[in-house]
């Protein structure tokens, strides 16, 4: 019996739990009664919501703790003087403290909080500005996000930087042999993702930031596919800066967090300006607050923060480990249901415990595009395009692709569900 | 809403997306252009034959989803026998449609298959698609009329 | 009889509305019942939220909207080609739609979303870089708040520019005498506020944009302090450039506007990069999409435009022509009652119409910050610092002032709470 | 909680605050150093006359609000007699205790006056003005130790 049927068809603390120890999510008491949304009809059938890398679902308790912030507490931050305030800070600070726990990061202050993945990478690069000169090289992936991409290739070419990219091998990995050849006296940062969002593949981080730091190199990952999804642990993994988004880990959108070694943080320049990140400022010259408050101009998504360690809860209720077994799981079932249509180009790594819990994919009869509306159409929630990796499109050799992703609350029967649709779709395009 | 999707693709795709009009070969056009989706990859080459103002034939090869392969093939079909101001008038139409909120193109416009289109905006992703086709013939008439290069058109409209 | 007693003492909608025509908020059906917050109990007393200038607290139609986004539809958005992404899309571009609605503004297309107004400021001033060079002047005032300064100032160090600052006169008005001499050949950009955080001072914008524009500059506007407080129409402005943020409107946290003329977005860069922002991306180039999503890398704050058109809704019920006037009644109030104290002086103008609706004030024997904490030992919300504004407060010649600052759910009876906390603190001091 | 700042100013203030201790004129102060709070405005001059190792007279001048001063006040009640070594155990002690959740300070510290400014924790801006003295003591300590210049210090630890 699949570990997962348990917990997708009983409610919450439903009486006997049949599944193995260690390997049903539901023996942790969490179910996708929890998640409102999963209980939504779309035209007409069961949503069955297989978009978790684009954005996941939320736990009702991190929908309560947001509305409970605005309904006890709201106020803004760090300077107030009244109880709100002092509260509001109080929650928006435990935000810090637990996502540093979760992360195994050391201090607090090394956790620094953004509007986004996006926002933590841009601050990443730009605040590092001032330590290239023209002629460094930054060494990227050819399977990078666009987050990961875009913002090197502006800082390039204001800054007269070489961008090289670590091949991608046929079978979706990192060439690992090129990496020698490309790690040169003049690399100054490598970043790259600790999880495809296209291709599902793990990539070695913890291996590469050895060689990388080898070359005196600033190490950043981009680990917006991995937290949430598999243990992540700052420390283990030794690179300089790691981002992420609170809205890809069941939590909140409008957050997202880089963080830092203490040593790099230092070095790090803000790059938004205003208040809550100065010390003193007259009309002409400003002196910068301590870390992490420097990073943070402005007011803050303070009912966010004290929405995301409802997120965490959840996870460390379920645990990392079931999570990641899980996910396993769900991906090898995938690609085998998947791999029996004919004329069906499946990408990445064949092993599933070597990807996250995503599955990118190409029917030669029909457009990715298509093929999404027409499983929509049965209530099945994929995504198709390039997935804001047009590169390594270009390299899979085509434009876009669809993308079945997964969250905690998914199951065999979700996959299921999606072959019956590819199967209809199909027969719509005969 | 529960099915309109499908009944679009049932409708359009099979008729036109099997069966593209606008298959003609024209090697002399008097009109050409080059349209192109890049967040969908989406490609399409329209060209025209002309007689005086008048569109005679169209051939309009798209490679892409199956939304815009069946505009082009529509597209075709309803430009043929019209002036380049129609043309324009109902690529404008068109477009005002897939942005607006209205039901119908208005009758007089003659749009055909085109309303069945309409169903498209519910998803803002695939608009680009529908009106590849048509921003593409705006940006042919365009170029035509004020007799400069013709470029390659993006429908980021 | 004072009108605000029954919008505050009445459940919404109760029986009889004894406010004479168009001055009573109650008329509107707007209550303070329709602020969950407001229920609190703070030290053992009700809460007197005078804080509204830092944060405004939210109706329950704005976190009711939040949630049930979280609830039925939440979903990465633009790309997506399945229900709850067109879903979500839809909700964000309606927030767009509705914004630019609310500020007159004809296309929707001119409304950029950040994460705030800090955020929308550092992407009008870092995104008119390329238009400047050495030398040129940038027009600032000396009451701004720390984020329409700071990122100027850190630009000005960049780019050798030189700031130049409007002078406030001792009755806390724009020195406008200086103007002329001040706008040079050589002044690019103009920013000021639109009203001050601090002084509550609201500037003559649209004359002082006429003025700019003669001499060829770029007009931006600060316009955190009025949107949501007093008819803000930015044709009628005639500015380049608006920035606000959604959580002082009684909107969510995470979300803020920069509005621009169709002109200067079509100059303006992008200061953030990744994904949904770009058109073609290859290893070494990219191109940006349209204005305005080219200025909104990742993935934005979804649930937060969900909810904000609920925050535009209640304004728009109540009206910004009675909020203004019932704000201009409770300054006046606020003004008249702190008068009666000795030792103790308030900044701005006398006159309340020509104020937005907060005071600050500065008790000669308490220090701005033991009196906020007494004040909140009596349920009485105030902000005690230099509010963001440290060069205001050099030429004030104070370090810290008291503010209380007003919401529409403010009443008369906040203002005589907050007298009776002052007299306490004096007490407890004497 | 309720009342629990009011009993705060009312016994810290009305002691402390209207008679700071530690207001000696010391002309020729063995240790020296400034405080200042940058976001606060509160400003402290803090003077120590040394006999070896050991503090025998104290002066600390605050411009800023009543805790900053209040503050000061305690600690130059608490320090008037320690060792610069224990000056700086209890300034060390008092950081981690501000920053930390414990109840109340070691007893072996013989921590006087200065739990009661516990109860401003839950205030994070202000906890900087209770610390601000402190932090002080520890750069004037430092820097006579290790015989540097004295700087001016600030509370942002
Ligand atoms: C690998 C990767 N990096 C970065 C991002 C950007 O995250 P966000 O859009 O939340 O800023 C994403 C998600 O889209 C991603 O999948
Ligand atoms: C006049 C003014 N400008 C800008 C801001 C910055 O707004 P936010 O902190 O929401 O980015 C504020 C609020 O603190 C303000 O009062």
């Amino acid at each position: 019996m699949r570990s997962d049927l348990h917990f997708l068809k009983g409610p919450a603390g439903a009486s006997a739990c049949e599944g193995q120890d260690g390997d049903c999510i539901r023996c942790g008491a969490i179910c996708v009664e929890r998640f409102p949304v999963l209980k939504r009809l779309v035209n007409g059938h069961r949503l069955v919501y297989l978009d978790s890398a684009a954005t996941a679902q939320k736990p009702e308790g991190v929908i309560a703790a947001q509305a409970r912030y605005y309904r006890r507490h709201n106020a803004n931050v760090h300077r107030g003087m009244h109880t709100l305030a002092s509260e509001a800070t109080d929650l928006y600070e435990t935000c810090r403290r637990r996502t540093a726990r979760f992360l195994g990061v050391t201090r607090p202050e090394q956790v620094i909080m953004t509007n986004g993945a996006t926002g933590a990478l841009n601050l990443a690069a730009f605040g590092l500005r001032h330590t290239l000169n023209p002629g460094d090289e930054i060494l990227l992936t050819e399977m990078e996000h666009h987050a990961n991409l875009v913002p090197w290739i502006k800082l390039a070419r204001q800054e007269g930087l070489l961008l090289r990219h670590i091949p991608v091998t046929d079978d979706g990995r990192l060439d690992l042999g090129a990496l020698p050849e490309m790690l040169t006296d003049r690399t100054r940062i490598v970043s790259l993702t600790h999880a495809s969002n296209v291709l599902g593949t793990i990539n070695p981080v913890a291996e590469i930031a050895a060689a990388a730091h080898k070359r005196g190199a600033v190490v950043i990952v981009d680990a917006a596919q991995s937290v949430g999804h598999m243990p992540v642990d700052f420390d283990a993994l030794g690179v300089d800066l790691l981002a992420f988004s609170a809205h890809k880990v069941y939590g909140p959108m409008g957050l997202g967090f880089l963080v830092g070694t203490p040593e790099i943080l230092s070095r790090l320049e803000p790059v938004e300006f205003g208040g809550e990140m100065i010390e003193t400022v007259t009309l002409d010259d400003a002196t910068w607050a301590d870390v992490p408050h420097r990073f943070e101009a402005g007011t803050p998504n303070v009912a966010a923060a004290a929405a995301f360690p409802a997120a965490l809860d959840l996870i460390e209720e379920a645990t990392l480990e079931r999570i990641r077994t899980h996910e396993i799981q769900l991906t090898g079932y995938a690609l085998e249901t998947l791999s029996a249509f004919d004329e069906l180009t499946i990408y990445g790594p064949d092993d599933p415990s070597q990807r996250g819990g995503l599955v990118s994919f190409h029917d030669a009869k029909i457009h990715p595009h298509d093929l999404a509306q027409l499983l929509d159409a049965r209530g099945v929630a994929v995504r198709a395009g390039h997935h804001c990796a047009q590169p390594l499109h270009r390299r899979l050799g085509v434009v876009a692709t669809a993308r079945a992703s997964f969250g905690l609350y998914n199951s065999h029967d979700d996959i299921d569900a999606m072959a019956d649709a590819i199967r209809y779709a199909r027969e719509v395009f005969a | 809403m529960i099915g309109e999707m499908d009944e679009l693709y049932r409708e359009v795709i099979l008729d036109h997306h099997r069966a593209p009009r606008g298959s003609a070969v024209i090697d002399t056009p008097d009109l050409e252009a080059e349209g192109k989706n890049p967040s969908c990859g989406d490609e399409l080459t329209l060209k025209l034959r002309l007689d005086g103002d008048c569109v005679v034939e169209v051939s309009a090869v798209t490679c892409g989803c199956a939304i815009a392969t069946a505009s082009g093939s529509i597209l075709a079909e309803l430009v043929t026998g019209r002036t380049l101001a129609e043309v324009r008038q109902l690529a404008d139409a068109f477009r005002e449609h897939m942005h607006g909120d209205g039901d119908e193109l208005p009758d007089e416009l003659d749009p055909g298959d085109l309303d069945i289109l309409t169903s498209v905006r519910r998803f803002p992703a695939r608009i680009k698609c529908a009106l590849l086709p048509w921003m593409t013939a705006l940006e042919a008439i365009a170029s035509h009329t004020q007799d400069r290069p013709v470029g390659v058109s993006t429908t980021e409209v």
